[in-house]
């Protein structure tokens, strides 16, 4: 089995997406969207580390194994927040203090 | 690919395709490690910045939204030099090798000497939780509490820190790995090192990537 | 013992004598060498953490605090929680056993990354120099919990020092958790399919997953607890609107399934006892090791059963309760599958399996117990006494332990080529059992009657039932004593135990006692399941040669 | 006491109810421990190895066996799940009635504070049969309040309110443990609680333990903090209005609402400006540091005490709280 390698074409490609979605991320931070605004900013950090993670880092092109690591390390991650988020959202649901 | 006699085969392996594939499994474990060890932190962040907001919005405020933004084109741009470094090392082009590692190291150490101005101008303007924090809030954050912003600073030298910890780590590499380069050692069949350690820089470029608009962006309308 | 023991000869050359001098130990990367620094090392921060407990049990015999201060008694169980649990039981099976026989189990030569096994040693050795400089300079008093703000503000011992040794040491585990995934996935021998692993590679395998999605964050938690203390940050503090039950959140999250790191390899080493004492497959082999990884995985989810009245919303209390009940039950599966192995089995009762079968008893009742502490309402009351205490004794020491020590002794010929002494080895056996139940199990009464753990001194109702552990706890720490006399001799005097005394089939026993630093001449092809002992075929093909099974 | 103790007394009214969740687990416990290790011993007997190359008869598993062994564990454990929910959720939840007393832990005490006003260290003092709340915080470090004949604990909290309530059933002295490590004198950090019948409480209430029922101190801090100046209800105020603030939803300028209970009135005072209502400025001068713990809790029971207002009551309301029970 060769490796893959890419054509500097999509590095830059890439390059300048992850520039151009800065720039975006930096402009709507000054536009008042409200809740929005948090959505926004992190719905295109994603895509940016999306790209880094499939092109620079060949994802894309890796086994289905190395696609298991990264899914599930996230998800794991996406565990983490979710229980211990639980916790600090449904504080005081009882209405009883420090239950 | 042949099993006999490949120049970067260690005794242990059957072949060097098993031993390339190892190296790359090995290293997105490792990387999925470093994805909790930075996510404790994350979560920490979630749980303050849902609990004090208008501290967080303050403390933004305070963080130099400029430098910041510079300071995510440069990793960016050294994502792309170490992408294009590990090509050259795919292709065996040895000078290419040598020229992406520097550069990817000159922005890297670009990204770090930023990183210090921001941090002492924290210092002059006592943001430095501790003892001697203390926070002037402006306009509508004059009456922002001391602790809550001190929080916010902590969580901001924890992450930040601890990301720049991992860049110096990774310039540190790249010095190592400059001399092989330079003789030749990376090759198309043996460049594992190279690329173990692009992955890496690659994931601390991630980790910045999302502290940029964490840290820098709320509230700024 | 099989008859084969009685002609065989001690190889001439192999791992221990292929290279010689200090130096060739210091700078090997033969994972079998590994295994034995990590032997040893361990087995000393288990001697000091044993004589930390010995400390702790004596100050308990009465009521007053006479033996210690009260600074020192604090000291005392801290050093003990501490390296028992990150310097003795989170490595000992794992990288001492696995370490050794993992690749041998697998056919491959090495580890897949032979240097960073050596690293992890030496990370374990350098995280263990920084506790046992926190312990020379006088210790610390935090629980092995390091609980903020008490540890961060208000303690006045060597919490930085220890923070730091802790926080290297977790990268050893996560070093040694990535290097037996990448074996697993990418060394197996040809024929080695995932069906046909034994099932010790399995339960290893799940633990290293633990290692690396759960270490690295209380390596962060412990991180930010000392630059709390240092540099002043304040992310868990109280006094800045800092929320301490964060730290726990932390903590916890890896110490939950930290705790399915301590006893899953134990589970593997017990599912090939029983298997070789009962010459017999392991009953239902697919269900026991796909509960390796559903504990794995579910433990993860289960953390706050810690923390029921910590402070923590009691919705969360709710769904972590019924979690770690749904977590017991591969747990559940396990013991039963195992009991049922002797059925229609061939049982013997060499040491190693006297060691299996204890765990077998006594991890049931530390489970059981487990599971109680699991219901909310029961929880609330014996939360933070002895009934806790007791329990993770029962899972720690009645599990974890019993399994290192049946597979030390089971293994055990396999490292040194010799066999110890059969006789001593039962007495060691029965007098670890015997001692152990007699220390822990008062812990449950006394703990159900309130009295509260980490306590120097406590009322006169109390006493009984703690004259009594700290009588166990003598009988125990004599039991634990004995086979290092015993297994020391038998390394020179010791009978010649040949390849495979037990009659077990397993890669590890085609190959030489003690095996040649390279395993095997050539990579094994596999061609049957790990535990045909029916079939008496050769099940593993040499290339040019057959290695023969049972 | 006397002979060897086995089970501490039942003295409250959940006791019961958890030693009930304890025996129906132990005669679980019992049955699993013996039938593995009965299997185990049969086993070890009947198929000992009789020659050295024998070897066992393959069994690879057995479906029905091992659904068995899975379905029925899962099953008592789901019951004891429900069960011991439910118990939890007795537990949790105060009856509406519950008198509340003040507790605060602090490196090695507990300070406790009665309704009347009556303060005590390391000891409380409490009538039998009366429903008994608990608001507890720490001054420094997490401390437990644990009553082992109640069977009943709570972690108490630097910087925030938890709670325990119990009712005691029957008169008599038992322990009160601090179950949390928290430093050197953890073990020392506890003392008694007394459950005596009614009167004796009330006669014990009158023995001259001095101190005011936390709403009047309350009331006199909420004027010589100069709270008053700005929360003097009315259009004129500054402040927003606090009679029947306690339990009632509050808007918030970040646009959220929010449920009052005792953590948000602490910030509120500590921290004012962490969650401003809608439509004030934040004004609000913070209290941090300026009051002690007990001088925050008579304010916030103060601040509780003040019922809705109907209509547009104004200032005699505030100047003039209601009266309440408990004498000095
Ligand atoms: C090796 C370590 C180990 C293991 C394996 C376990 C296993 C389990 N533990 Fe334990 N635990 C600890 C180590 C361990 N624990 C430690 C160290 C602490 C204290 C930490 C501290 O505070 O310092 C602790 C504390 C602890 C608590 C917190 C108590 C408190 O502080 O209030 C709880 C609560 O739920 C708990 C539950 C469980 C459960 C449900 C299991 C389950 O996985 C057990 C599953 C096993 C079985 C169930 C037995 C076999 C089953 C049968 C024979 C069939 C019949 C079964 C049923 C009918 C259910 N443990
Ligand atoms: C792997 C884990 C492990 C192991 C093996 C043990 C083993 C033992 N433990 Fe430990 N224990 C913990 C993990 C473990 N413990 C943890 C995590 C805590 C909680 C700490 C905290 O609260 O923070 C704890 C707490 C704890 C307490 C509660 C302290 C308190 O809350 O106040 C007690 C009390 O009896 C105790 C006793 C014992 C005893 C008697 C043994 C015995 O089994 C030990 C027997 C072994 C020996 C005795 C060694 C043999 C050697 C010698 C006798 C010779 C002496 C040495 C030389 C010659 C160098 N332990
Ligand atoms: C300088 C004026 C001022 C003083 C003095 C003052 N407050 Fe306030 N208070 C305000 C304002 C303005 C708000 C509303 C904005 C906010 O939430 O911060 C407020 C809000 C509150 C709230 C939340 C009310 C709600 O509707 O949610 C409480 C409780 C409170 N104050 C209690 C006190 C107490 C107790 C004191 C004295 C120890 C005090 N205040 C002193 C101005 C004041
Ligand atoms: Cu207070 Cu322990
Ligand atoms: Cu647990």
């Amino acid at each position: 089995m060769s490796v893959h390698v890419s054509s500097v074409k999509t590095y830059t490609l890439i390059f300048l997406a992850l520039m151009v979605l800065t720039a975006i991320t930096v402009f709507v931070a000054y536009l008042d969207l409200g809740a929005l605004n948090n959505v926004v900013m992190l719905t295109i950090a994603v895509a940016k580390a999306t790209l880094v993670v499939l092109f620079f880092m060949h994802v894309a092109h890796a086994t289905k194994l190395i696609k298991l690591v990264v899914v599930s390390s996230m998800f794991w991650l996406l565990l983490m927040f979710a229980f211990t988020m639980s916790d600090y959202l449904t504080r005081g649901w009882l209405g009883v203090a420090g239950k | 690919m042949s099993d006999v006699a490949h120049p970067g085969l260690a005794h242990h392996f059957e072949s060097y395709e098993q031993q390339r594939q190892s190296a790359s499994l090995g290293m997105w474990v490792f990387l999925a490690q470093e994805i909790m060890f930075f996510g404790g932190m994350f979560l920490a962040y979630m749980v303050y910045r849902s609990r004090y907001p208008l501290a967080f919005i303050a403390g933004s405020h305070h963080l130099d939204i400029g430098l910041g933004a510079f300071n995510t084109a440069v990793l960016i741009g050294s994502s792309l030099t170490m992408a294009l470094g590990v090509r050259a090392a795919q292709l065996g082009r040895r000078k290419a090798v040598v020229l992406f590692l520097i550069l990817t190291l000159i922005l890297g150490s670009i990204f770090l000497v930023v990183k210090y101005f921001e941090y002492s101008e924290k210092w002059d303007h006592h943001l430095i939780p501790g003892k001697h924090f203390h926070f002037e809030g402006e306009g509508k954050f004059a009456e922002v509490p001391q602790g809550p912003m001190q929080i916010f600073f902590s969580l901001y030298f924890a992450m930040t820190g601890f990301h720049a910890l991992h860049m110096i780590v990774g310039v540190i590499l790249i010095l190592y790995m400059l001399r092989p380069a330079w003789q030749g050692k990376y090759t198309p069949e043996n460049h594992n090192y190279v690329e173990g350690f692009g992955l890496y820089w690659h994931f601390v470029d991630i980790v910045w990537i999302f502290l940029f608009p964490l840290l820098y962006l709320i509230g700024r309308h | 013992m099989s008859s084969a023991a009685a002609t065989a000869e001690y190889p001439k050359k192999h791992y221990l004598n292929a290279t010689q001098g200090i130096l060739s130990w210091l700078l090997t990367k033969d994972h079998k060498r590994i295994a034995i620094l990590y032997l040893v090392s361990v087995s000393a921060f288990f001697m000091l953490g044993g004589l930390m407990a010995m400390l702790v049990r004596l100050e308990l015999l009465t009521p007053a605090g006479d033996l210690l201060g009260p600074d020192s008694y604090n000291r005392a169980f801290t050093m003990h929680g501490v390296l028992m649990v990150f310097f003795f039981l989170l490595p000992v099976v794992p990288a001492i056993l696995g370490n050794f026989v993992l690749p041998i189990m697998i056919g491959a030569k090495d580890l897949a990354f032979p240097k960073i096994n050596l690293l992890s040693w030496y990370l374990y050795m350098a995280g263990g120099s920084f506790t046992l400089y926190a312990m020379a300079q006088g210790g610390v008093d935090t629980g092995w919990t390091f609980y903020a703000p008490f540890s961060t503000t208000y303690s006045n011992s060597y919490v930085m020092a220890t923070a730091i040794g802790v926080f290297i040491n977790g990268f050893s585990s996560i070093l040694t958790g990535l290097n037996f995934i990448v074996t697993v996935h990418r060394m197996r021998a040809p024929g080695m399919t995932w069906f046909r692993l034994p099932l010790f590679i399995w339960a290893n395998y799940a633990t290293s997953l633990v290692m690396i999605l759960g270490t690295p964050v209380v390596a962060i938690a412990i991180a930010l607890i000392g630059l709390e203390r240092v540099v002043g940050l304040g992310i868990f503090d109280p006094a800045r609107g800092g929320d301490p039950v964060l730290f726990q959140h932390l903590f916890w999250f890896y110490s939950h399934p930290a705790v399915y790191i301590m006893v899953l390899p134990a589970m593997g080493v017990i599912s090939e006892l029983m298997a070789t004492f009962s010459r017999k497959s392991v009953f239902g082999y697919r269900l026991v090791a796909f509960s390796s990884i559903a504990i794995a995985v579910l433990g993860f989810l289960v953390w706050g059963h810690h923390m029921f009245v910590s402070g923590q919303s009691v919705y969360t209390s709710v769904v972590f309760s019924v979690l770690t009940m749904l977590v017991a039950i591969p747990s559940a599966i396990k013991v039963f599958n195992w009991s049922t192995t002797m059925y229609e089995g061939s049982v013997s009762y060499d040491t190693p399996m006297l060691y299996a079968l204890g765990f077998l008893g006594l991890f049931t009742i530390g489970g059981l117990t487990g599971v109680m502490l699991a219901t909310l309402g029961f929880d609330i009351h014996v939360h933070d006494t002895y009934f806790v205490v007791a329990h993770f004794h029962y899972v720690m020491v009645g599990g974890t332990v019993m399994a290192y020590l049946g597979g030390l002794h089971y293994w055990w010929p396999k490292m040194f080529g010799r066999m110890y002494p059969v006789f001593w080895s039962k007495i060691s056996a029965m007098l670890v059992f015997v001692g152990f139940n007699l220390t822990f199990f008062p812990q449950f009464i006394v703990g159900y009657l309130g009295m509260p753990r980490r306590y120097w001194q406590y009322p006169d109702e109390f006493q009984i039932w703690n004259v009594l552990s700290t009588a166990g706890a003598s009988v125990l720490g004599v039991g634990f004593l004995l086979p290092s006399f015993y297994l020391l001799w038998s390394l020179k005097y010791g009978k010649v135990a040949g390849p495979n005394p037990w009659g077990a089939v397993g890669l590890e026993w085609t190959t030489p006692s003690p095996p040649p630093t390279e395993n095997f001449e050539s990579i094994p092809v596999v061609e049957g399941g790990p535990y045909d002992y029916a079939t008496g075929e050769k099940i593993f093909v040499l290339k040019g040669k057959e290695a023969h099974v049972v | 006491m006397s002979g060897i103790p086995f089970f501490p007394y039942q003295a409250s009214t959940v006791a019961g109810q958890v030693d009930a969740l304890y025996f129906v687990w132990l005669a679980v416990s019992a049955v699993f421990s013996l039938l593995i290790a009965g299997m185990i011993v049969y086993f070890m007997v009947r198929f000992k190895r009789k020659s050295e190359d024998e070897h066992g008869r393959e069994v690879h598993g057995n479906l029905m066996l091992e659904i068995a062994w899975s379905g029925i564990p899962l099953v008592i454990c789901l019951a004891m799940f429900f069960w011991g929910t439910k118990v939890f959720f007795d537990v949790s939840r105060p009856p509406a009635d519950a008198v509340e007393y003040f507790v605060t832990g602090k490196q090695w005490m507990w300070k406790i504070q009665h309704p009347s006003g009556a303060k005590e260290i390391n000891d409380l003092h409490v009538p039998v049969g009366v429903p008994v709340k608990l608001t507890m915080t720490s001054e420094d470090v997490i401390h437990s309040f644990f009553l082992p004949s109640f069977r009943i604990k709570q972690d108490v909290l630097p910087g925030r309110y938890t709670s325990l309530w119990f009712e005691a059933t029957r008169p008599g002295k038992y322990h009160i443990f601090c179950a949390e490590y928290c430093g050197a004198e953890h073990s020392r950090m506890g003392g008694s609680v007394y459950v005596m019948p009614k009167e004796e409480y009330e006669a014990w209430l009158s023995g001259g333990l001095a101190g005011k029922p936390p709403v009047v101190a309350g009331q006199e801090l909420f004027s010589t903090m100069a709270c008053s100046t700005c929360h003097m209800a009315g259009p004129a105020s500054r402040g927003p209005e606090l009679h029947g603030l306690f339990g009632s939803d509050v808007q918030l300028a970040s646009g959220r609402t929010i449920k009052v209970d005792d953590a948000y009135l602490r910030e509120s005072i500590l921290t004012p400006t962490a969650k401003v209502v809608a439509g004030f400025e934040p004004l609000m001068p913070t209290y941090q540091g300026q009051l002690t713990e007990e001088q925050l809790n008579s304010l916030i029971a103060y601040i509780k005490s003040l019922p809705k207002l109907e209509g547009a009551a104004g200032q005699q309301a505030v100047a003039a709280p209601p009266a309440t029970g408990g004498e000095g």
